[in-house]
């Protein structure tokens, strides 16, 4: 049967579609703010023609995502951890942890023996914005977010921000570059902050296992961040190609049960 | 819709209880008019002085944040604009920011305070509460010191600390009498003594009910009583009587598994106060099926429990409570076992700062499920060790969520629709979906 | 190409009934704010030039260019100009500037300047930081203060919210006066948490105006907060970016019970104008001129 | 000089050195209500827990909301930094610090470490009792875990080293009273920090050659503009630095780290414990137990007046609740006696170019005339 789950994130939507545990169709949209409803309708009629499907080959439709209620066209929704964590145990049976980090969550999710989970930690509300964070400075520096990830990827940086802000820290940027700091070196010192900062998020409760802890989510695409990270936790973390899918992939199997 | 397990249905001495708390709120503003003093502050012996009325500012606070977004918020910027930091406690700010407004929610004049006496308490804020209305108008402050030590009880430590907070106390009552001429009642003290003792064992006993699966009671109908010991002090008798009725519904309720919440599954705790402006967040727990069983801030008025060495839940002792069966005579007799015989501070918040492990007793002897402890930003004794409280809380297998807010009383900063979103995410992610939508 | 609605329009303006080649003493101000930087061109009293434009990662490129957009056609030529100021979070950046002043102080300046000597009071909203000033005298700050950590960065925040709700920056304002009765403000103005926050209240029925509405008086009253602190006598005057947010200003304006002083100039130009004429009175001072003096000592508050 | 900033930048070697010198035990402690001299007598070095900037991912595993210096000191333990610290000591003061006591013990559980009750209400009859009594469980705990008396003589000798460091800082404090001092507020704050984590009979002698040296010293010509400082308090000099290199000095500081660590002497008396009461609850106090009496507005007036300061800084620790609640006052008392101030927050890091507008702008606004300079 086929089955379709959808990531509404705060900075990006993604569908998938699935058919008997093999993905038909991928589809990505920058999520449109407030209008997120009928964007995600675009991206899910798009996602339905690269499969070459119409609307009623699916038999079930599941989404996920901080947005989720904000679409109508779908079944059921789920919250992201669990989302996230079916995807996890998909893609690596021997998974104990996941973690998702996004535009302004992260996720850390810990799995238990059967597909229970034992506990998931959220970041507060003052550690968020860390994609928006190092989106804004990508603005503030004039580059992409790649190229920021791309020219910040390095050894940790002799300059630092604050750690416990958006705010701060990015006050703190503004001074560096006021005293001419190389571009790269504020991006990589904003990078080790947002890093720093999720560390101590996957050091809340249980802390994850160094060797079966899955990384997920919009920003385990920056090579950057993700190394800083692994730097500081010293997880070796399982990256899958596509991370950014995997609440959607989540909510698919889900919606395949 | 699922068919509810249990029967439901309303508190009826909550009626009662309402128009008490009317009465206390009227006995406040009347005050001056009434030529009665008003001390800020919370004080036990305040029933020695006839015409000494006491008024904590927790609860207007409190009750500000909760009846209207609009005035807390005008309160707290007049409060603001004349230096006072964020990290102030929410109920001061809202409470003295009428007070600098002269009004209060309804319009109707602030009852400005005549002295303050401040209730001694761990919390740093309480040390220095009652500061604003002696700076803003000279009136007279009275403090006594609320001693405090890590590590096992040791009495002999504490003699000093007790002969300290009697002559403190004594001192102020002299005080008061000479500064405002009046004249202070030993046998009204003597009698409220043996009442006041007499309101914990109900107290105590509908903590215990509390236990019982379904809980007859939830954290909501506690929110309304657990101040009424305090508040209604100018008739203690009323206030026993009150606790009785209570006490008796209860029992009755749990006799018949009158529940709280009709289709109970899962029981939750609390420790501190909620966001008083947010209270429906109870409500949207019970959509999961989900009860809040208290904290021991809300089972305050039953004194701080433990378990007991055979394993019984009881309250630990201590404190008056321990001694209104000595003869009383006089007023230095009635301090002494107010004051009791430990002079180490042994409210809900000491457990926490000595001990973070205290909340796990309470997890025990409650049965629940799931933790959620605010975390209050800019909060003190509302805040430590909150964190630590949590890990231990896992340790027995108890799973916890933290909040983010700014303060109890202090609308700023708490994001409502995430912390919707934490709760969806905390009970799906324990496998339980809302039973009705 | 997605539009970005957060970008506001860059632009540069010459008098065309002055002749600089006339006027005795031409001075500059260049101030460079952590999001945008202005350039300003003033032959003796009357301002020549401007260019405004949005800062970008190298600040002494920026000044460079904002110096060179107020030049513009007109053929003056940087020597021309005596002596040049600069200010602003990157004011050490200006190579080409003789001295550097604070923000506040060239606020007060170009205030006067723009507002009059009624003006008592100025609120300078600027990107990073706002600040609150009470002046007396001419050009004496009798009291400021600036904003607290918490509400720092309010114009990032606005340029999120106009990403968010897809709204172009410039039209905010407008949009959020056209609710009827303004809703409860949001509980906080930090842009990390914008999102969660409008959604909400999206979920909650809210229309795009009363969002709108709900932000920006949020942040306004921060503002508020903030200046009632300085004690703000009633003839006061907004200045900097946000200032041109209606949006906030009439929010502002109704809390606090008063009615901003209007002026002809751009109130993003304030801290630029303000430093040309100190560099004006420094060079007066050089010639042994009669400046603004400074008479008696802090009046009582 | 010099050597006063390389003790307090290298302050975890020297206390390493200190103890493979003497063999002795280090107690750390959090407060500023800590009796120094019955530790000191007891032959254990004190040393006051010191907060730095370094990046933290740990504390919020049990910490929440705290200010960042109490953050930052369990951020040190768990990170090694205080490895050499035999025990904790905790004299009652904010919460944050509590909190830090209790839950680093959680952390290290096998650390000597003790409570002191110092009273909340400073200035009542019988809490001198207390806080003697509080002194002596304190000396008996001691007295148990080094296993050696605490004679009289010892108590003596503490507290004539400590009495004397106190006048000398008095004597280097007096020198910024002059028109344009020798000493710069950067250095004076050194010193005060510095020996909060010395042994004072060293620190002695170093005070003493340092205020020969700094009599025959030149002034400074270009910090015209003198600046009082109080708030909360700080373990590093930056603010200080920022505002000399801006054309002012900060003359007097009413900070727990400051002035307020030595402003008092203890006056002997046969009952020394009591003495050693007298002292901590009559010492300038910090905004906690500034409580009935509200003593702080007239000391902070006093230094004011005495100083010839021309403003004030308020520098509040975000998240640090005694001042937050002590402010109201204190704004109030300045704006009615007509002094100049600014208040601002500071956090972990110091935002430079923020703090140096603010700083450029009130020395500019206290005078005028450097505008034009």
């Amino acid at each position: 049967m086929i089955t379709a789950g959808i990531d509404v994130g705060i900075e990006s939507l993604k569908a998938v579609i699935l058919k008997d545990g093999k993905v038909l169709a991928r589809g990505i949209g920058l999520s449109g703010g407030v209008n997120r409803a009928r964007t995600t309708e675009q991206v899910w009629r798009d996602t339905l023609a690269a499969a070459r499907l119409k609307p009623g080959d699916v038999s079930k439709i599941i989404a996920t995502g901080q947005g989720k209620n904000d679409v109508g066209f779908v079944q059921e929704r789920i919250t992201e951890p669990v989302a996230d964590a079916r995807a996890a145990r998909f893609l690596y049976p021997k998974a104990t942890c996941v973690v998702d980090i996004g535009a302004d969550q992260v996720r850390v999710v810990t799995l238990g023996p059967q597909n229970n989970i034992l506990e998931v930690v959220m970041n507060q509300k003052c550690a968020a914005g860390l994609g928006i964070l190092l989106k804004s400075m990508a603005r503030t520096l004039g580059m992409t977010l790649e190229e920021m990830s791309r020219l910040s990827d390095g050894p940790t940086a002799a300059a630092a921000v604050n750690d416990g802000c958006s705010v701060f820290a990015e006050m703190d940027a503004f001074s560096l570059l006021n005293r001419n700091t190389p571009k790269e070196e504020v991006a990589r010192a904003v990078t080790e902050a947002v890093a720093v900062r999720i560390n101590s998020i996957l050091n809340d409760k249980m802390k994850p296992s160094k060797e079966s802890t899955v990384l997920v989510g919009g920003l385990s695409r920056n090579k950057a961040v993700v190394n800083a990270l692994k730097r500081r936790s010293g997880i070796n973390f399982l990256i899958p190609e596509q991370a950014e899918y995997a609440g959607a992939l989540g909510a698919a199997l889900m919606a395949a049960e | 819709m699922s068919k509810q397990r249990w029967e439901t249905r309303p508190l009826e001495v909550w009626n009662k209880a309402k128009e008490m708390r009317a009465e206390w709120q009227k006995s406040i503003d009347t005050a001056s008019s009434e030529r009665v003093l008003l001390a800020q502050g919370n004080i036990q012996w305040s029933i020695g002085f006839p015409a000494l009325r006491v008024i904590e500012d927790n609860p207007v606070g409190a009750m500000m944040a909760n009846k209207s977004d609009e005035f807390a918020r005008i309160c707290r910027l007049a409060g603001e604009v004349l230096g006072w930091g964020r990290e102030v406690c929410g109920y001061q700010l809202n409470c003295w920011g009428a007070m600098y407004l002269g009004h209060q929610m309804d319009g109707s004049p602030f009852p400005f305070r005549d002295l303050v006496i401040p209730f001694p308490d761990p919390c740093d804020q309480h040390t220095k509460r009652g500061q604003a209305p002696m700076d803003y108008s000279p009136i007279p402050r009275f403090q006594e010191n609320w001693p405090l030590y890590t590590g096992p009880r040791d009495t002999d430590r504490e003699k000093a600390m007790i002969e300290d907070r009697v002559y403190c106390t004594l001192y102020i009552i002299e005080e008061i009498e000479r500064i405002f001429g009046q004249k202070f009642d030993d046998e009204r003290l003597i009698e409220s003594v043996k009442v006041a003792g007499g309101i914990s064992p109900y107290a105590q006993d509908v903590s215990r009910f509390m236990q019982h699966i379904p809980s007859p009671l939830s954290q909501k109908d506690l929110y309304s009583f657990y101040t009424l010991g305090g508040l209604t002090k100018s008739d203690p008798g009323e206030t026993v009587a009150i606790w009785k009725a209570l006490r008796d519904e209860v029992e009755w309720r749990v006799e018949n598994n009158i529940a709280a919440v009709g289709n109970e599954r899962y029981r939750w705790m609390e420790a501190h106060p909620p966001p008083w402006h947010f209270l429906k967040y109870y409500r949207y727990m019970e959509k999961y099926g989900a009860v809040c069983i208290g904290s021991q801030y809300s089972h305050m008025m039953a004194g701080p429990f433990e378990i007991k060495p055979d394993g019984t839940w009881a309250p630990r002792g201590g404190g008056f409570r321990q001694l209104v069966n000595k003869p009383i005579k006089t007023r230095e007799d009635a301090i002494r076992a107010m004051i009791g015989t430990e002079a180490r501070g042994h409210r809900f918040k000491d457990d926490e700062v000595i001990r973070p492990y205290a909340l796990n007793d309470f997890a025990k002897a409650y049965k629940v499920n799931g933790a959620i402890l605010p975390l209050w930003r800019c909060g003190v004794g509302c805040t430590v060790t909150r964190k630590e409280q949590g890990l231990r809380l896992s340790e027995i297998g108890v799973r916890v969520l933290h909040y983010e807010g700014s303060q109890p009383g202090d609308r700023t900063d708490l994001d409502e629709n995430r912390m919707m979103d934490q709760l969806d995410v905390w009970m799906e992610s324990q496998g339980l979906r809302k039973l009705e939508e | 190409m997605v539009q970005e609605y957060w970008r506001w329009p860059e632009s540069s303006w010459t008098a065309t009934n002055i002749d600089w080649k006339k006027s005795k003493t031409i001075t500059a101000g260049v101030d460079i704010g952590t999001n945008s930087s202005q350039a300003v061109v003033m032959c003796d009293d009357r301002l020549f030039s401007y260019a405004s434009l949005r800062t970008g990662a190298d600040y002494r490129a920026s000044a460079g260019v904002a110096m060179e957009q107020a030049l513009g056609s007109s053929g003056m030529k940087l020597k021309n100009i005596r002596y040049i100021v600069g200010t602003g979070w990157g004011s050490q950046n200006v190579s080409f500037a003789r001295k550097t002043v604070d923000e506040i102080n060239c606020h007060a300046r170009g205030a006067r300047f723009m507002y009059g000597p009624a003006m008592k009071t100025v609120v300078d909203l600027g990107a990073q930081t706002c600040k609150a000033i009470r002046l007396y005298n001419w050009d004496r700050i009798r009291d400021f203060v600036m904003n607290d950590k918490c509400a720092a960065g309010m114009g990032r925040s606005i340029e999120v919210m106009a990403d968010l709700l897809q709204v172009p920056i410039q039209e905010m304002g407008e949009r959020s006066l056209a609710v009827e009765k303004d809703p409860e403000p949001v509980s906080t103005t930090c842009y990390a948490f914008a999102n969660t926050e409008a959604i909400g209240l999206f979920r909650e029925g809210y229309k795009e105006s009363e969002v709108l509405a709900a932000y920006l008086f949020a942040i306004a009253w921060r503002i508020h907060g903030m200046v009632g602190r300085v004690q703000p006598e009633k003839e006061l005057a907004f200045t900097g970016g946000l200032a041109k947010n209606s949006g906030i200003v009439n929010r502002l304006e109704r809390a606090m019970g008063m009615t901003a002083l209007t002026s002809e100039y751009d109130p993003q130009l304030a801290g630029a104008i303000g430093a040309a004429i100190i560099a004006k009175e420094i060079t007066e001072k050089a010639d042994g001129l009669k400046t603004v003096s400074f008479i008696g000592g802090m009046p009582h508050p | 000089m010099e050597r006063f900033h390389e003790v307090l930048q290298n302050r975890h070697e020297y206390a390493r050195a200190w103890e493979k010198r003497t063999g002795g035990k280090v107690l750390g402690y959090y407060e500023p209500y800590m009796p120094d001299e019955v530790v000191y007598a007891a032959g254990i070095l004190p040393v006051r827990l010191l907060s730095q900037h370094e990046p933290d991912d740990v504390t919020d595993r049990q910490m929440y909301g705290n200010c960042a210096c109490s953050r930052d000191i369990l951020n040190q333990f768990i990170k090694g930094r205080y490895d050499y610290i035999d025990g904790l000591i905790n004299a009652e003061g904010c919460q944050w610090m509590l909190n830090a006591f209790q839950t680093t013990l959680n952390n290290k559980p096998d650390l000597f470490n003790h409570y002191v009750f110092v009273p909340d209400y400073v200035d009542g009859h019988t809490s001198k009792d207390v806080m003697c009594s509080e002194l002596n469980v304190f000396k008996k705990a001691l007295e148990k875990w080094t296993g050696k008396p605490i004679m009289d003589n010892d108590l003596d000798r503490a507290i004539e080293v400590y009495n004397t460091n106190r006048r000398l800082m008095r004597q280097v404090y007096e020198l910024r009273r002059a028109d344009n001092p020798v000493i710069l507020g950067s250095e004076a704050m050194e010193m005060v920090l510095a020996s909060q984590v010395m042994d004072k009979e060293e620190m002695n002698e170093m005070l003493r050659d340092a205020i020969d040296k700094l009599t025959e010293r030149k002034p400074r010509s270009d910090t015209g503009v003198r600046l009082m400082l109080i708030g909360s308090p700080t373990s590093d000099v930056e603010l200080e630095k920022l505002v000399e290199s801006l054309g002012a000095n900060i003359v007097i500081d009413e900070i727990c780290t400051g002035s307020c660590y030595f402003w008092n002497e203890v006056i002997p008396q046969d009952d020394r414990l009591m003495a050693i009461s007298l002292r901590y609850l009559g010492r300038p106090h910090c905004a906690l137990k500034d409580n009935n009496w509200r003593r702080r507005p007239a000391h902070i007036y006093q230094l004011y007046e005495d100083y010839q300061a021309h403003g004030v800084i308020i520098a509040k620790q975000i998240y640090c609740h005694p001042h937050g609640t002590d402010n109201p006052l204190i704004w109030k008392v300045l704006r009615e006696r007509n002094i100049p101030f600014h208040y601002f927050e500071r956090d972990t890091t110091l935002p430079y170019e923020e703090t140096r507008l603010r700083m450029e702008a009130f020395i500019s606004m206290l005078k005028p005339e450097l505008v034009l300079k």
